[in-house]
């Protein structure tokens, strides 16, 4: 299971030696990225069959937690992982495959992905997660127009603006802890962090990594990037990198947040970010800022399950969000190779049905028509919701109310496509585009039949997730204490470690 | 004996530079400014950091040099806000970069004009007529052209 | 002790109230150094003399050096300042 | 509407600060991880400067990530800034005096950041105010004769090796048994040259790429013709 640690260090090294391997050897270089993200993508599959479903937590440099940094695998960290590999495979940039430096960022992201799936230290994530953002200012500016560095700069600017966020908030958590870890700062967080301190400290960790998870009020940055950066560059940050942002939410309220306050304060930032993202959608006139906007709105529906208390709210969150990991990058593939404006859309399916149908499919999921997969992950949050008290009946109005403003602005959308008595329009060819929306097509379709395998096995990892004691256990095996505490001292965890030396006087 | 009021100062300066950057990042229009603010926020925060390793009294956590282990400060914090301190520079020096290459493209460091500019361009390359773009200012005046030489060509088809 | 560090302290805060006032970029590119060097006295007396030095060479050193190239190559890079052009730029 | 928005939210923030402040731990930290670091940070590690043992050891996937992160940025910046126009008209000569200082300065400013680098596991300092040095001191001589070609391949081969020496460091710890970026070669004897074990190698490797990084990114952006 140590080998896990390589989905970070090899794509990292990859993109360090890019750039002197291109000098070198071309070719090489073209192909260098895809072959590390496919021995990745190996690698977990063949951890993935070894283990045995059970949680592992390794200790980074041998260093024992809490002194080490802890890499925590559950399943939800693997099937992260294993997202992450997939992913950036797909979308990586080929038609541009000419500039080492996108595909040094493209590896960087993906290998700082994997990281943030599988930190179990709070200043660890940050690192990786800041990672993740530069390398994603790098690739949304590629186009190079000055719409591009504009959209870019405000991004950056916002990102900046949760890192300082995000930093003090980990000040806070740390001043009141003086740990890192997640599981011992799960094993102090009910007496600790309880307080008015701690709760501040969540608030500004939330505002912090949101921003990535298009969270309500740091979200801005949405429609601009995805209008002006590349459709992979928009997909990958659309479909994976929200969702890690989720994961690390996640990851905070399980372990660091069970409290009410917490709870309560996600579930008015996800139901702003609903009604601020649909309507935004609705108004929107051209298909790639209607895209943006959704994803605003759905990304705010998953906000909204993970504060439902218990592991329903988990599992809906996770059905959400791999909902439209599937679905809302090959929606923006399509987008790519259509004129902006949804009026001039009209009549494209007769010049190219595969496309249009392919929409009209994802569509139809997004708004959650059954018996495609997104109605039942629709019905999750919605069965989630229906069962709680006040405030998460106002987000059940909401989350229905939206789902008719999605369905409105999808179809029209999908009427202009359908046009009959006008000129018809001709999509740009993008052959390589299509063909990975038409996979994201047929997953969603052979996903049908197994919905009920799949939904138990996604309540099996949320479960998993969701178990804040076997977290701790895990980390820490002897009782649920930290080690060191518990040996009074204990011994160095090294092998290499030599007779101890005295200090100098 | 710890002075009564020293490590209010210390909090107070970090609470202070924090809000002195968040007010900047957020109120400023200059795009420059807003940089530096961001700057300035971060510096804050680094110093939020340290202090939630410190106390009274102690000795730099440097072995060798006659001090107890008891007496030294957290180490972690530091080597956090080491970290957190060259990740700044670095996002820094890109921020620059993107705010030359705006500035180029469109003559101005506003951060209102530059996102009129910007959602213009966008609703033209999205083939949405101009007036679509609801954020642009009523009548407003386009800024000062800037020398051919440095356009990079405004919004991409 | 506590002299020196209240000294420090509304010197740092000063400077970078500064940076965000005085409307002369160059000045405003001075007083974040400012801001950094007078930080890294502050980490000092912490007992972070690593975190001084660090905060010294990349914020008052490389940070100040970044933003004085950039203020170059945007060409703002003016002791005294035209008004008429800083006021379009601050409005 | 929006200015009131963000006048707000600031607000918000700041007062929330404030309040908080007044509940913090005024100087009296719970050290946890911290206190078992520096118990046990001598043995394990053998770094007399214990931050360098958090930084390169304890901490060791942070600086990776960090290190990476500056690389991102690097990468980043030189995509957005272009490369250089060919023919495109260079600033003039820096005076005499200065081209002699900084002919002059270049040698000490090495010697002092290879020093400050080495000397990382046992005094402050270390690989990145060492490797910022270096780059002012690569730096010097450009902004004395702005004529003079930037070798950025050079600068990407520096880069791109110290950074594969970091992971490989860490890989063969891996490969051999151990965790990923576990020390190796023992922790030698407290507060010499040559103890920590591979960690003064790590510095060193971390010193050139932060060194070569700042470098080409100093030479972009004083560069005022790049443009593509």
């Amino acid at each position: 299971m140590s080998q896990i640690a390589l989905t970070i260090a090899l794509p990292f090294l990859a993109a360090f030696l890019l750039p002197v391997i291109g000098r070198v050897y071309e070719a090489l270089a073209r192909v260098l990225g895809p072959l590390v993200l496919l021995y990745c993508l190996w690698l977990v599959l063949q951890l993935w069959g070894t283990g045995d479903g059970h949680p592992v937590a390794l200790a980074m440099g041998g260093f024992r937690p809490p002194m080490g940094i802890t890499l925590y695998v559950d399943r939800l960290a693997l099937l992260f992982t294993l997202l992450v590999s997939l992913m950036t495979l797909l979308l990586w940039p080929w038609q541009r495959a000419a500039d080492s430096r996108e595909c040094a960022l493209t590896l960087l992201l993906a290998g700082s992905a994997s990281g943030l799936a599988l930190s179990g230290d709070l200043f660890n994530i940050y690192v990786f997660y800041e990672l993740v953002s530069v390398a994603s200012f790098g690739l949304v500016a590629v186009h190079r127009s000055g719409a591009a560095f504009v959209a870019t700069l405000r991004y950056l600017v916002i990102s900046g603006f949760g890192t300082v966020l995000a930093l003090t908030g980990i000040a806070l958590v740390y001043s009141q802890t003086g740990t890192l870890n997640l599981a011992q700062l799960a094993q102090l967080a009910p007496d600790l962090l309880a307080g008015p301190v701690g709760l501040a400290g969540f608030l500004f960790m939330l505002l912090g990594f949101g921003v990535k998870g298009e969270l309500f009020p740091v979200n801005t940055w949405v429609p601009e990037v995805y209008a002006t950066a590349p459709a992979r560059a928009s997909a990958l940050l659309a479909g994976l990198v929200s969702k890690l942002s989720l994961l690390v939410v996640l990851r905070l309220l399980v372990l660091l947040y069970q409290q009410e306050q917490a709870l309560q304060l996600l579930l008015l930032l996800g139901v702003l970010g609903v009604i601020s993202g649909e309507l935004a959608a609705w108004r929107a006139r051209d298909l790639k800022r209607m895209l943006a906007f959704s994803s605003i709105g759905q990304l705010g529906a998953m906000f909204i399950a993970f504060s439902i208390p218990g592991n329903a709210g988990l599992l809906a969150g996770l059905a959400l969000a791999l909902h439209h990991l599937l679905v809302k990058p090959a929606l923006f593939l399509l987008a790519a190779g259509w004129p902006g404006a949804v009026e001039r859309l009209r009549g494209l399916a007769r010049g190219g049905p595969l496309a249009a149908g392919l929409f009209v499919l994802l569509a139809l999921s997004l708004i959650g028509v059954p018996p495609l997969p997104g109605f039942w992950a629709k019905m999750l949050l919605v069965v989630g919701l229906a069962g709680q008290e006040s405030g998460y009946l106002l987000a059940l109005a909401v989350v229905l109310g939206a789902a008719v403003l999605e369905a409105s602005y999808l179809f029209r959308v999908v009427a202009q496509l359908y046009h009959r008595d006008e000129e018809a329009a001709r999509p740009r060819p993008y052959l390589l585009d299509l063909g990975s929306a038409a996979l994201a097509g047929a997953v969603l379709l052979s996903a049908v039949p197994f919905i009920s395998p799949l939904g138990d096995w996604l309540a099996g990892t949320a479960a998993q997730a969701g178990d804040r004691e076997g977290y701790i256990i895990t980390v820490f095996p002897a009782a649920g204490r930290p080690l060191y505490s518990a040996a009074g001292g204990g011994k160095p965890a090294l092998a290499a470690a030599g007779p101890l030396p005295e200090p100098k006087p | 004996m710890m002075p009564a009021g020293l490590p209010f100062l210390f909090y107070a300066g970090a609470i202070g530079l924090l809000v002195i950057g968040i007010s900047g990042i957020v109120l400023s229009r200059n795009l420059f400014r807003i940089i530096l603010a961001l700057a300035l926020a971060e510096a804050g925060a680094n110093l939020l950091l340290v202090l939630a390793g410190w106390h009274w009294g102690g000795s730099a956590p440097i072995l060798g040099q006659g001090k107890a282990l008891e007496t030294m400060v957290d180490p972690v914090p530091q080597a956090l806000v080491l970290t957190a301190i060259v990740i700044g520079v670095g996002i820094q020096a890109l921020a620059l970069a993107l705010a030359v290459r705006a500035y180029r493209a469109y003559g101005t460091l506003d951060m209102r004009r530059l996102r009129n500019r910007m959602n213009r361009d966008i609703a033209a390359a999205a083939g949405i007529p101009a007036e679509s773009s609801r954020d642009a200012p009523a009548g407003g005046r386009p800024t000062p052209p800037v020398p051919a030489a440095h356009r990079s060509g405004g919004g991409r088809a | 002790m506590i002299w020196l560090v209240s000294v420090i302290v509304v010197l740092m805060l000063g400077a970078a109230l500064a940076v965000l006032l005085l409307r002369n970029p160059v000045g405003a590119v001075a007083a974040a150094s400012v801001v950094s060097l007078a930080l890294s006295v502050l980490f000092v007396l912490l007992r972070a003399p690593d975190v001084a030095m660090t905060e010294a060479a990349v914020g008052g050193g490389l940070g100040s050096l970044i933003l004085a190239l950039s203020l170059r190559r945007l060409g703002l890079w003016r002791v005294e300042g035209d008004r008429a052009e800083q006021e379009r730029d601050d409005a | 509407m929006r200015n009131l928005a963000s006048l707000l939210f600031a607000g918000g923030l700041a007062f929330l600060l404030m309040a908080i402040a007044a509940l913090l731990p005024f100087g009296h930290p719970p050290v946890l991880a911290g206190g078992a670091i520096l118990e046990q940070a001598a043995d394990q590690v053998g770094a007399a400067n214990i931050v360098t043992a958090v930084v390169l050891g304890y901490r060791g996937l942070d600086t990776l990530g960090e290190i990476t992160i500056l690389f991102a940025a690097a990468a980043g910046l030189g995509l957005v800034l272009g490369r250089r126009r060919a023919g495109a008209p260079r600033d003039p000569d820096a005076g005499p005096v200065l081209r002699t200082g900084a002919a002059l300065m270049f040698p000490l400013l090495v010697l002092v950041g290879f020093h400050i680098i080495l000397h990382g596991h046992l005094t402050p300092g270390g690989g990145f105010q060492g490797g910022v040095i270096l780059a002012a001191a690569f730096f010097l001589p450009l902004l004395a004769r702005p004529g003079t070609p930037v070798d950025h391949p050079g600068l990407s081969l520096v880069e791109g090796t110290a950074g594969a020496v970091f992971i490989v460091t860490g890989l063969v710890a891996l490969l051999t048994g151990g965790e990923f970026l576990q020390p190796l070669l023992g922790t030698g004897t407290l507060g010499t040259l040559f103890s920590a074990g591979t960690l003064p190698i790590l510095y060193l490797a971390l010193g050139l790429k932060v060194g070569a990084e700042l470098a080409g990114l100093l030479a972009r952006l004083a560069d005022a013709e790049t443009d593509t």
